[in-house]
C-alpha cells in the first residue's frame, strides 16, 4: 500500500481535474470533470483511512529534495489529527462541486478551476511535513479563496475579498519570519538545516525565543481560527461569498488555524504556551460568550451563523489550550462536527437565498410551510450548531469542557457552560422568525428542496448523526496523536512553574 | 591586449556589432525589413548568450583586473542578453508609430553597458558601464518625440542621471585620489592597511554610494523612476525596469563585494537605511496609484528596497559560514525572477494599452472576460509580484528572508514582510478591476500582436517554472559565485 | 431476560423512523397505528421484565456500544434495569399508550397528524432512555432529546406566533436549567473521575470525607437542572405557555413523563443528597415553595389547561419536598399516581375542548355535564383523586407524603404548614374548575352550545382506563411505608435507610394523618362549592373579594413580565451593544489600520511634486546625509 | 615653472562641484540647469588631474579624457532632449514641467 504515493495523488489529482477542465467547453462535461476528480480523492482519502492504524504517528510518508539549496523537502504524512481534516476537506468538497452544479451557471470554468485549486491549497496544508511546503499550501489556498469572494460574490465583495486576503497575509507572512528563524534557531544549536517539521518539534528551544516564535506563529492561526479580536474578517467574508464559499470557508479554512495549534503551537513552543494559557482561555471565553450575543443580534442569516462560528471556534481553543487529553480531542470533535454543520447551514441558507433572494431574517418567516423537507434539515442543523447530544456539535463542546474542568481553568469551564444557552437562544430564535410563524405572501410559491439538493444536505446529516452517536469511530483516530502531544507538553509542566 | 582579453569581451563585441548592422540594414532597407530585424537580433542573442557561456577564460580577470570574468558575470550577461531580446521582441509590435531599429540598436548599446557593469571588477569600468546603459536608454524614454510626457520624462530623468553621475565621478575620484588606484581589490587592500574611517574615504565613499543607490533607484534618489516609467512608451520602460535598474544593481553588488569590504560598518548602516526607506516609501505611495504603469514603478523602487537587504548581508559579521555567498546568490536569484515577473507585467500592461489607448486601472476592467488569457498572466504576475507561492516572487522573498534572518537582520525582514502585505492589497487591486468591477472600458479595433503574447507566454512560463521548481536557478547562482575570488573562501 | 432490555426504547424509535420517513408521503394517517404499536410493545416488554425482575434485588445493565475513549475518559451507552426504572418504566409506557390511543381521536382532523404520531414515539424512545441510562452523561443526552421533543410539539402549530414562541420558551428555560446540570456533571467528573451511577454512589462517601462541601455543590448544580426540567420556582414560567401545545401532548409530557424527569433524577442521585443536608432542605423548601406558589395562581386562571399546569407545578413542588425530607419512595409513589389523575384531568380538559369546538375559556363554560357524562364522570373522579379524597390514588400518596415531612425534624412542621395550605388551594381549584366547567347554568352562546357532544369512544376509553388507574393506583402503596412499592422499592433507597431519614410513624399517627387530609381535602371542596356554585358561578365574584390580591394572582406575579423584560430584553439590548461594538470598534480599528496606511501613503506622494528642482533637492539632502553620517562616524 | 601643489587642485575642483551642485538646485533654467551639470563633472576631471599629477600615475588623466568624451555624449544626449521639450512648450522653465506628479 505504501509503495504508491498515494498521498501525492489525493493532494494533486483535483489540479489534474482543473487544468482539464480549462481545455473543455461546455458545461455538463466540465462538471463531469470535477466531481470525478474530487470524488476520486474522496474515495482515495477513504482508503487511506482504512489503511491507517491508528497511533502509529505518521505514516504514508513521501519525500523528495525539493530545494536543497534552502533545505526545503517535498515531504508529505499524514496522522490521525490531519487525516481526519482532510476526509472532511475532500467530502465537503464533493458536495459543494455537486451542489455547485446546480447552481452555478456563469463563468463556469473559471469557477471550477478555483474551486479545485483551493482544494489542492487545503488537502496540502494538511499533509505537508515541511514547514516551507505548509507554508507554500498555506498561501496557495489564499488566491482561490480571494478569487472565489471577489467574483462570485454578494455586493461589497471587494471590500470583503480584499480585507480577507490582506488580514490572513499579514498573519502568515509573521508566520513565515518565525519558520526562517527557527530553521536557523534549531540548525545552529544542532547542525542539521532543516525545514523538516517533526524533527523541528523534536527540538528544544530557549523561552525568550519561544515567546517571540510562539507570538508570531498564534497572531497567523489567531486570524484563521479566529480568535475574538482578529474575527472581523469572517462576518463580512462569509456575507459576500458564495453559498460554496461559504461552506469551504467555514467547512475547512477555519480549522486550519487550530490544526496550526495543534500541530505546531504546542509541541514546538511548550514553555510559551503554558505561559500565554490565561490569556488565550480568557480570549476563547470571551468568544464563546462576546461571539453568541453578536450573532443574537444579526439581521443578515448569514452573519449570524458566521458569528457562531466565531462561538463555536472559542470551544476549539478552549480545548486546545487546557492542555488536557479530553481538551484536545474535543477541540478536534468540535472542528470536525463545526466543519459539517455550519458547512451544512450555510447551504441551506444558500439555497433559501437562491429561492427568497432575501438574507434579512425580518422579510422571510413561516416557511415552514412551504419547504418542509428544508425545514426538517435546516431544524436537524440548527440543533446540532446548538450542540444538541446525539449530534455531533454535542460531543466536541462537551468533551471541551471535560478537558477545561480540570484544576485551576475550571472558571473557563464554567463560563463556557453558559454558552449553550446563548446558542440556543440565538439559533432557535432565528429559526422561529425565519421559519416559523405566518407565511409572507411574497414566497406564496416557493417550492421545496430538489433531490440533489435533499441528497447532499442528508449526506451530511447522516454523518453528523453518525459522529453523534458514535463519535468513537473519529476520537479513534487521532486520539493517540493528541496524547503524545499532551504528555509531551505535560512533561514541561515543571518548566512552566518558572514562567507563571 | 592578449587574445585572452578578446574574449572575455566577446559577448559585448557581438552585440556592438549586431547593433550597427541593425542600423545599417534599416537605412537602406526601410520598413519591410523589420521582420528580419527582429529575426538578425534574437539570433545575435541566442549566439551571443551561447559564447558568453561556451567561451570562458581560465583566468579570473582580463584587461589588467578592470574586467572579471567569473561565474557572477556569465550569470549577469546571460540574464541581460535574454532581458534586451524581449524588450526588443516586444518593441516589435509598436513597429508602425516608433523607429524600431533605433530602437533595437539603443536597446543593444545599453545592454553592452550592463554586460560590462556585471564584469566591473574597476571604478573606471563602473562609471563607463553606468553612463554607457543610462545615455541610451535616456533616449529611449523620449523616443517618441510627438508625446509631451515621453520628453518630459526623459527630461527629468536624463538631468537627474547626469547629477547623479556627476557625483559618481566627484566620488570615484576622490577614492583614486586616496588611494593611488581604481581597481576594486587593490582599493580595498589598500584602505584595509590605512585607517578606513578618514573623512576623506568616507567622502568618496559616500558619494560613490549616492551615485549608485540612484542609478538602482532607491529613496531618496527614487523621484525621477515615476515620471520616467510612466512617461516612456511601455516596451522602453519594461526594458528600464528589467534591464537597467538590474545592470545597476549587478554594479552596485560588484562594488560592494570586491571593494567596501574593509568599510563594512560604514556601508552596512546606509544600505539597511536606504532599504527600509525604498519598501515603505515604494510600497505606501504605490497604493494610490491610478496608473498600472506608474503603479509598477513605486513597485519596481520596493523590489528595489527588497534585494538591497540582501547586499546588505553582505557585509553582516553573522559567523554563519557562506551567508555572503547567500546573500549575494539571492539578490542575484531575486534580480532574474524581478526582471521576468517587471518585464512579464509591463508586457501586458502594453498589450492593454493598445487594445483600450490608456494604462489606467479603469482600461484593466473586465480584462477577465475581454481576453482571459492576458487576464490570467497578468494575474500569475501580480501573485508573484506579492510573493505569493507558487509563482517564483515567493521564493526570491523566501531566500532573501532567509539570508536576512540568517545575518540577524530579523527586524528587516519584518519590515519586508509588513510591506509586502501592503503590497498585495495594490497587486490584487489589478485583479479587482480585471474580474470583480463592472466597467466596459471601450475596446479600440486593434489585432493582438503575436510578439507580445510571446513574451507574455515566456514570462509566465519563466515565473511559473521558477516558483515550482526553482532549484536550478538558485544552485547556477550559488555554483557562480563559487569562482568569485572573495565569496569562495566561506567567510 | 434483561437481554431484551433494549427492545423497550427500540420499538418506539423504530415507529418514529417509519412514520419520519414514510409518512408524509405514504402512511399518512396509518402512521397513527404504527405509533400505537411501537408503544405497545414497549409497554409490554416492560411488563415482562418487571414481572421477570420482580424477585432480582441487584441491577443489571446491557451494554450497546462504546461511545468515546479519550485518555482516561472512557465511556459506553450501557442501559440500566433496576426497581426505579422499572417503576418509571411502567409509568412512562403505560401513561404513553393511552395518550397515543387518545391521540388518534384527537389529531384525527389536524393536516399534521403523521407528523405528531412521528414526534411522539420520538419522546417516547427519549424517555425512556433517559429513565434506563446508566451513567450520568446518557441521562444529559437524553435530558435534552426529551427538552428538543416538548420543543417540538409545543410548536406542533408552528403558523401560530403563541406556540413557537412557548416552543422557544420552554426550550430556552429548560437549557438553563441544563447549564446547571451539566456543570453539576462536570464537577462530578472533575472530583470522582468517572460518571457512572455505581461507581459515583460507592465513592460518594469517600468524596464527602476527603473534600466536604463539593457534594452539597454538585447536589445543588443538579438540582437546578432538575428545577429547569419539572419546573420549579424560579423556572417554571415555561410550562403554563407549553399548554399552546395540542393537549395529548400537554397530558403526556407536561404532566406524566417529562416533568418528573427531575423528579427522578433527584430520587436516583439520592446517595449523594442523603450526604448533604443543605441540599436536602433547599430541595424541600423550593418544593414547598412553589407547591404553595403555583397553587395560588392556579385559583386564578380561567384557561382549563393553565389551571392543570399550575396544578402540576404545585403537585411536583409537593414531590419535591417528600425528597427533600428523605421520603423517596413517597416521592416516586406520589409520581406514579399523579401521571394517572393529571393525565386523566389533561386528558379530560382536551375532550372538553373537542366536544366544545375548541373553547377553552372557562368563563364561556358551564353545565356541561349533561352533553359529556362520561368525561364528566371521569372529570371528577380525577379531580378527586387529584384533591386527595379518600379511597382514590391521591390520598394515599399525598397523605404519605404530608407524613413523612411532619416526622423529618424540626424544619417538617413548616413544610407540613406549607404542604398543607397548598392541598387546600389544590382542592380549591380543581373543584373551582370542575364547578364553572360542568356545573351550573352555562354560559356558553346557546347556538354553541347545542353543538356540544360527546367525544368518540377511541377517546372516551383512556379516560376510563385512567379512571381506574386514579382509583386503584392509590393502594400500591397502603399501608402506608409497607405497601407494595415501599418493599419493592427498599433497595433502591437504603442509603436514606442508612441516614437515619425513614421513621415509621405509628399507627395512631398515620390514622390521625388520613382524618386530617381528609378533613383538609373536604373542607377545599365546600370552599369552592360555596363561591362558586351558591352565589353566582361569574368569577368577578372572586375579584371582588380582594382586588388587588386577584390582580397580581391573575398575572402570575407578573414573573413572566420580569423575565421578558430583564432577561429576555436585557440580553437583547447587551446584545445589540455588542453588535455595535463590534461593527465600530473593533472593526474600527482595523479599518483605521487601513485609513493610516493610507494616509502615509498619500503624505508621501504629495512629495512626489512633479518638479525638477524637488527632485534635485531630494538627491542632494540625501546626500548630505548620508555625508553627515559619515562625518559622524568619522572620528 | 612652478607646480602649483596638489590643494590647489582639489580646491578649484571643490569650488566647481560646489558651484554646480547649488546651480543645479537653485536654477530655474534648464539650460542653466544642464550646465551646472557640466560644471560638476569639470570639477572632478579637475580634481581627477590633480590626484593624477600628484600621485604622478597616468591612469587619472587618461580617465579624464574618457569622462571627457561622455560628458559630450550626454551633452549631445541631453540639449536634444531639452531642443525637443522647448518645440512641445516654449518655456524652459524648470516649474512648467509638472504634468507627471503624484
Amino acid at each position: 500500500m505504501d509503495s504508491i504515493p498515494i498521498l501525492s495523488i489525493v493532494l494533486w489529482l483535483p489540479l489534474i481535474a482543473a487544468v482539464i477542465v480549462l481545455f473543455l467547453r461546455e458545461r455538463r462535461a466540465m462538471f463531469a470533470v470535477a466531481m470525478a476528480g474530487s470524488a476520486l480523492s474522496l474515495i482515495l482519502s477513504v482508503a487511506v483511512w482504512a489503511g491507517f492504524s491508528p497511533g502509529d504517528g505518521m505514516q504514508f510518508r513521501e519525500s523528495f529534495d525539493w530545494l536543497p539549496a534552502l533545505g526545503i523537502q517535498y515531504a508529505l504524512g499524514v496522522d490521525g489529527i490531519s487525516l481526519l481534516m482532510v476526509l472532511l476537506n475532500t467530502f465537503l468538497f464533493f458536495l459543494c462541486i455537486v451542489y455547485a452544479w446546480a447552481s452555478v451557471h456563469d463563468r463556469v470554468k473559471e469557477y471550477l478551476f478555483t474551486m479545485l485549486l483551493l482544494e489542492v491549497g487545503i488537502t496540502g496544508v494538511f499533509l505537508a511535513l515541511d514547514f516551507v511546503l505548509f507554508y507554500v499550501f498555506w498561501e496557495i489556498m489564499l488566491i482561490p479563496m480571494y478569487v472565489l469572494i471577489g467574483v462570485w460574490g454578494g455586493e461589497r465583495r471587494v471590500y470583503a475579498t480584499v480585507k480577507f486576503v490582506l488580514y490572513t497575509l499579514f498573519g502568515s507572512l509573521l508566520m513565515l519570519v518565525a519558520i526562517l528563524a527557527l530553521y536557523f534557531v534549531y540548525g545552529n544549536t544542532t547542525g542539521v538545516y532543516t525545514f523538516d517539521i517533526l524533527e523541528l518539534t523534536q527540538g528544544t528551544y530557549g523561552e525568550r525565543f519561544q515567546l517571540w516564535a510562539f507570538l508570531a506563529f498564534f497572531l497567523a492561526f489567531a486570524i484563521k481560527v479566529p480568535m475574538v479580536p482578529f474575527h472581523t474578517w469572517l462576518p463580512d467574508a462569509h456575507v459576500e461569498a458564495p453559498t460554496t464559499g461559504s461552506v469551504i470557508l467555514a467547512g475547512i479554512l477555519l480549522k486550519m488555524g487550530g490544526y496550526g495549534f495543534i500541530r505546531f503551537s504546542l509541541p514546538l513552543f511548550p514553555d510559551a504556551s503554558q505561559a500565554a494559557q490565561t490569556i488565550i482561555l480568557v480570549l476563547s471565553v470571551i468568544a464563546i460568550l462576546y461571539g453568541a450575543m453578536v450573532a443574537l443580534m444579526q439581521t443578515d442569516l448569514k452573519k449570524l451563523i458566521a458569528y457562531s462560528s466565531v462561538s463555536h471556534m472559542g470551544f476549539v481553543t478552549l480545548g486546545i489550550f487546557s492542555f488536557t487529553q479530553q481538551g484536545l480531542d474535543g477541540a478536534m470533535m468540535q472542528m470536525f462536527s463545526h466543519g459539517l454543520v455550519t458547512g451544512a447551514l450555510f447551504l441551506c441558507v444558500g439555497q433559501l437565498y437562491e429561492r427568497t433572494h432575501d438574507r434579512r431574517i425580518a422579510n422571510l418567516g413561516g416557511l415552514a410551510h412551504r419547504l418542509p423537507i428544508f425545514a426538517a434539515l435546516f431544524l436537524f442543523f440548527s440543533l446540532a450548531s446548538i450542540g444538541l447530544p446525539g449530534l455531533s456539535g454535542f460531543v466536541g463542546e462537551f468533551m471541551v469542557l471535560l478537558g477545561a474542568f480540570v484544576a485551576d481553568i475550571r472558571i473557563f469551564g464554567v463560563l463556557a457552560v453558559f454558552g449553550i444557552i446563548l446558542s440556543a437562544a440565538y439559533m432557535l430564535w432565528m429559526y422561529w422568525r425565519v421559519m416559523l410563524g405566518s407565511l409572507k405572501e411574497v414566497h406564496r410559491r416557493l417550492e421545496d428542496l430538489t433531490r440533489l439538493e435533499t441528497a447532499i444536505l442528508a449526506a451530511m446529516a447522516l454523518v453528523t448523526l453518525w459522529a453523534g452517536i458514535q463519535p468513537q469511530v473519529f476520537i479513534g483516530i487521532f486520539t493517540a496523536d493528541t496524547s503524545g502531544i499532551v504528555q509531551a507538553l505535560t512533561a514541561t509542566e515543571v518548566s512552566s512553574a518558572l514562567i507563571k | 591586449m592578449e587574445t585572452q582579453d578578446l574574449i572575455s569581451i566577446l559577448p559585448e563585441i557581438i552585440l556592438t556589432v549586431i547593433a550597427a548592422s541593425v542600423l545599417m540594414v534599416d537605412a537602406f532597407g526601410g520598413q519591410r525589413t523589420h521582420r528580419s530585424l527582429m529575426g538578425l537580433v534574437v539570433g545575435g542573442s541566442v549566439i551571443a548568450i551561447l559564447v558568453s557561456v561556451v567561451a570562458r577564460v581560465d583566468a579570473t580577470s582580463a584587461f589588467g583586473g578592470m574586467v572579471l570574468t567569473d561565474g557572477f558575470a556569465v550569470f549577469f550577461k546571460v540574464l541581460f542578453i535574454a532581458i534586451a531580446a524581449l524588450s526588443i521582441v516586444l518593441a516589435f509590435a509598436q513597429s508602425k508609430d516608433v523607429p524600431f531599429a533605433e530602437l533595437s540598436a539603443l536597446i543593444l548599446f545599453a545592454t553592452v553597458g550592463m554586460l560590462l557593469l556585471g564584469a566591473t571588477g574597476d571604478l573606471i569600468l563602473l562609471y563607463l558601464g553606468v553612463e554607457l546603459t543610462s545615455i541610451p536608454v535616456y533616449v529611449l524614454v523620449a523616443i517618441k518625440r510627438d508625446r509631451f510626457r515621453a520628453t518630459e520624462g526623459a527630461l527629468k530623468y536624463f538631468l537627474l542621471g547626469a547629477f547623479a553621475s556627476g557625483l559618481l565621478l566627484y566620488g570615484i575620484a576622490w577614492l583614486f585620489g586616496l588611494t593611488g588606484t581604481t581597481n576594486l581589490a587593490d582599493m580595498a587592500l589598500y584602505v584595509q592597511s590605512q585607517d578606513a574611517s578618514s573623512p576623506w574615504f568616507l567622502l568618496g565613499l559616500g558619494l560613490l554610494l549616492v551615485g549608485l543607490a540612484f542609478k538602482v533607484a532607491a529613496v531618496p534618489f527614487h523621484m525621477w523612476t515615476p515620471d520616467a516609467y510612466q512617461g516612456a512608451p511601455t516596451p522602453s520602460t519594461a526594458f528600464l525596469a528589467a534591464g537597467a535598474k538590474m545592470g545597476a544593481m549587478a554594479g552596485l553588488l560588484r562594488v560592494v563585494v570586491h571593494g567596501l569590504e574593509p568599510w563594512q560598518d560604514m556601508v552596512l548602516p546606509i544600505i539597511i537605511a536606504v532599504a527600509v526607506a525604498s519598501m515603505i516609501v515604494g510600497n505606501f505611495v504605490a497604493i494610490w496609484q491610478r496608473d498600472v504603469k506608474r503603479l509598477l514603478a513605486y513597485s519596481s523602487i520596493a523590489h528595489t528596497g527588497y534585494m538591497l537587504i540582501g547586499v546588505a548581508v553582505v557585509h553582516t559579521q553573522s559567523e554563519a559560514g557562506g551567508l555572503a555567498r547567500d546573500a549575494v546568490a539571492a539578490v542575484m536569484f531575486y534580480a532574474a525572477v524581478y526582471a521576468l515577473m517587471t518585464l512579464g507585467a509591463f508586457a501586458v500592461t502594453f498589450a492593454v494599452e493598445r487594445r483600450t489607448g490608456g494604462t489606467d486601472m479603469e482600461n484593466f476592467q473586465n480584462l477577465g472576460r475581454t481576453s482571459p488569457l492576458l487576464a490570467a498572466a497578468m494575474v500569475i504576475f501580480m501573485i508573484s509580484l506579492t510573493g505569493i507561492p507558487p509563482a517564483a516572487g515567493f521564493f526570491g522573498k523566501l531566500y532573501l528572508l532567509q539570508v536576512a534572518v540568517n545575518g540577524g537582520l530579523t527586524w528587516v525582514a519584518v519590515v519586508l514582510v509588513l510591506t509586502s502585505t501592503v503590497s498585495a492589497y495594490y497587486y490584487l487591486r489589478v485583479v479587482v478591476n480585471m474580474y470583480m468591477v463592472e466597467g466596459q472600458p471601450r475596446l479600440l479595433p486593434v489585432p493582438s500582436s503575436t510578439a507580445i503574447s510571446a513574451v507574455v507566454a515566456i514570462g509566465i512560463i519563466g515565473t511559473l517554472v521558477l516558483g515550482i521548481y526553482p532549484t536550478g536557478a538558485i544552485e547556477w547562482a550559488q555554483s557562480a559565485l563559487e569562482e568569485v575570488g572573495k565569496l569562495a573562501l566561506t567567510r | 431476560m434483561v437481554q431484551v432490555a433494549w427492545l423497550i426504547p427500540a420499538l418506539p424509535l423504530i415507529a418514529f423512523a417509519i412514520n419520519g420517513a414514510l409518512g408524509r408521503t405514504y402512511l399518512k394517517k396509518r402512521t397513527g397505528i404504527i405509533a400505537n404499536a411501537g408503544v405497545l410493545g414497549a409497554l409490554v416488554v416492560s411488563v415482562l421484565l418487571f414481572v421477570a425482575q420482580l424477585d432480582h434485588a441487584e441491577p443489571e445493565t446491557v451494554s450497546l456500544w462504546t461511545w468515546a475513549v479519550s485518555g482516561d475518559f472512557a465511556l459506553d451507552i450501557v442501559l440500566r434495569v433496576d426497581a426505579l426504572t422499572l417503576v418509571m418504566l411502567l409509568v412512562v409506557t403505560s401513561v404513553s399508550f393511552m395518550v397515543h390511543v387518545y391521540s388518534i381521536g384527537y389529531m384525527d382532523n389536524d393536516p399534521g397528524f403523521w407528523r405528531f404520531f412521528t414526534y411522539l414515539p420520538l419522546f417516547v424512545f427519549a424517555m425512556i432512555m433517559l429513565v434506563m441510562a446508566n451513567n450520568l452523561l446518557v441521562l444529559f443526552v437524553f435530558w435534552e432529546a426529551v427538552g428538543l421533543c416538548s420543543y417540538l410539539l409545543i410548536g406542533f402549530w408552528f403558523e401560530r406566533q403563541s406556540a413557537s414562541a412557548a416552543a422557544v420558551k420552554a426550550f430556552l428555560t429548560n437549557r438553563i436549567g441544563d447549564v446547571g446540570f451539566l456543570i453539576g456533571l462536570l464537577l462530578i467528573w472533575h472530583v470522582f473521575g468517572t460518571l457512572n451511577y455505581d461507581e459515583i454512589f460507592s465513592l460518594a462517601p469517600v468524596v464527602e470525607a476527603a473534600r466536604p462541601g463539593i457534594l452539597t455543590l454538585i447536589c445543588l448544580m443538579l438540582f437546578v437542572g432538575a428545577m429547569g426540567k419539572s419546573a420549579q420556582f424560579p423556572l417554571h414560567v415555561w410550562l403554563p405557555d407549553a399548554m399552546e401545545g395540542p393537549t395529548p401532548v400537554s397530558a403526556l409530557i407536561h404532566a406524566a413523563t417529562m416533568v418528573t424527569a427531575g423528579v427522578y433524577m433527584v430520587a436516583r442521585f439520592n446517595p449523594l443528597y442523603v450526604l448533604s443536608s443543605t441540599a436536602m432542605t433547599v430541595v424541600a423548601l423550593v418544593g414547598a415553595f412553589t407547591a404553595l406558589f403555583a397553587a395560588t395562581i392556579g385559583l386564578t386562571q380561567n384557561d382549563i389547561k393553565r389551571v392543570l399546569a399550575y396544578s402540576t407545578v404545585s403537585q411536583l413542588g409537593l414531590m419535591f419536598m417528600a425528597l427533600g425530607v428523605g421520603a423517596f419512595t413517597a416521592a416516586i409513589f406520589h409520581l406514579a399516581t399523579h401521571a394517572f389523575f393529571k393525565g386523566l384531568l389533561f386528558l379530560g380538559s382536551g375532550s372538553v375542548i373537542h366536544g366544545t369546538d375548541e373553547e377553552q375559556d372557562m368563563q364561556r363554560m358551564g353545565g356541561l355535564f349533561g352533553k359529556m357524562p362520561v368525561t364528566g364522570a371521569t372529570y371528577i373522579i380525577g379531580g378527586l383523586a387529584l384533591s386527595g379524597i379518600i379511597p382514590l390514588a391521591g390520598f394515599w400518596s399525598k397523605d404519605e407524603l404530608l407524613g413523612a415531612t411532619l416526622l423529618s425534624g424540626d424544619l417538617g412542621y413548616l413544610l407540613f404548614v406549607l404542604g398543607a395550605l397548598a392541598s387546600l388551594l389544590t382542592a380549591v381549584y380543581t373543584f373551582r374548575m370542575i364547578f364553572l366547567t360542568f356545573f351550573g347554568k352555562t354560559r356558553m352562546a346557546a347556538e354553541r352550545f347545542s353543538h356540544v357532544h360527546e367525544s368518540p369512544r377511541v377517546m372516551t376509553v383512556p379516560l376510563i382506563v385512567l379512571a381506574v388507574g386514579a382509583v386503584g393506583a392509590g393502594f400500591v402503596g397502603v399501608p402506608p411505608e409497607h405497601g407494595l412499592i415501599h418493599n419493592y422499592l427498599h433497595d433502591t433507597f437504603l442509603a436514606a435507610e442508612f441516614a437515619g431519614l425513614v421513621h415509621v410513624p405509628s399507627t395512631v399517627f398515620v390514622l390521625a394523618l388520613m382524618a386530617v387530609s381528609t378533613v383538609i381535602a373536604l373542607l377545599g371542596i365546600l370552599v369552592a362549592y360555596g363561591i362558586f356554585m351558591r352565589r353566582s358561578p361569574a368569577p368577578e365574584s372572586v375579584a371582588g373579594l380582594a382586588p388587588p390580591l386577584h390582580a397580581l394572582l391573575v398575572n402570575k406575579y407578573y414573573l413572566d413580565d420580569f423575565y421578558d423584560a430583564v432577561l429576555a430584553g436585557g440580553t437583547r439590548t447587551a446584545g445589540g451593544l455588542f453588535a455595535w461594538f463590534d461593527l465600530n470598534i473593533v472593526d474600527g480599528v482595523v479599518n483605521l489600520i487601513g485609513l493610516v496606511v493610507r494616509g502615509v501613503g498619500g503624505g508621501l506622494r504629495r512629495m512626489q511634486t512633479g518638479r525638477l528642482e524637488n527632485y534635485a533637492f531630494s538627491v542632494a539632502l540625501g546626500t548630505a546625509l548620508v555625508l553627515a553620517f559619515y562625518i559622524m562616524m568619522a572620528r | 615653472m612652478i607646480i602649483p601643489a596638489l590643494e590647489y587642485y582639489l580646491v578649484l575642483g571643490a569650488a566647481l562641484f560646489i558651484i554646480g551642485l547649488l546651480g543645479v538646485l537653485v536654477r530655474r533654467n534648464l539650460l542653466i540647469v544642464f550646465m551646472s551639470i557640466e560644471l560638476i563633472l569639470l570639477g572632478a576631471n579637475v580634481t581627477f588631474v590633480g590626484f593624477a599629477v600628484a600621485l604622478n600615475n597616468m591612469l587619472g588623466q587618461a580617465f579624464v579624457i574618457f569622462s571627457l568624451t561622455v560628458a559630450a555624449a550626454e551633452a549631445a544626449v541631453g540639449l536634444a532632449i531639452i531642443v525637443a521639450l522647448s518645440r512641445h512648450r516654449d518655456t524652459l522653465n524648470v516649474d512648467e514641467i509638472d504634468t507627471l506628479k503624484g
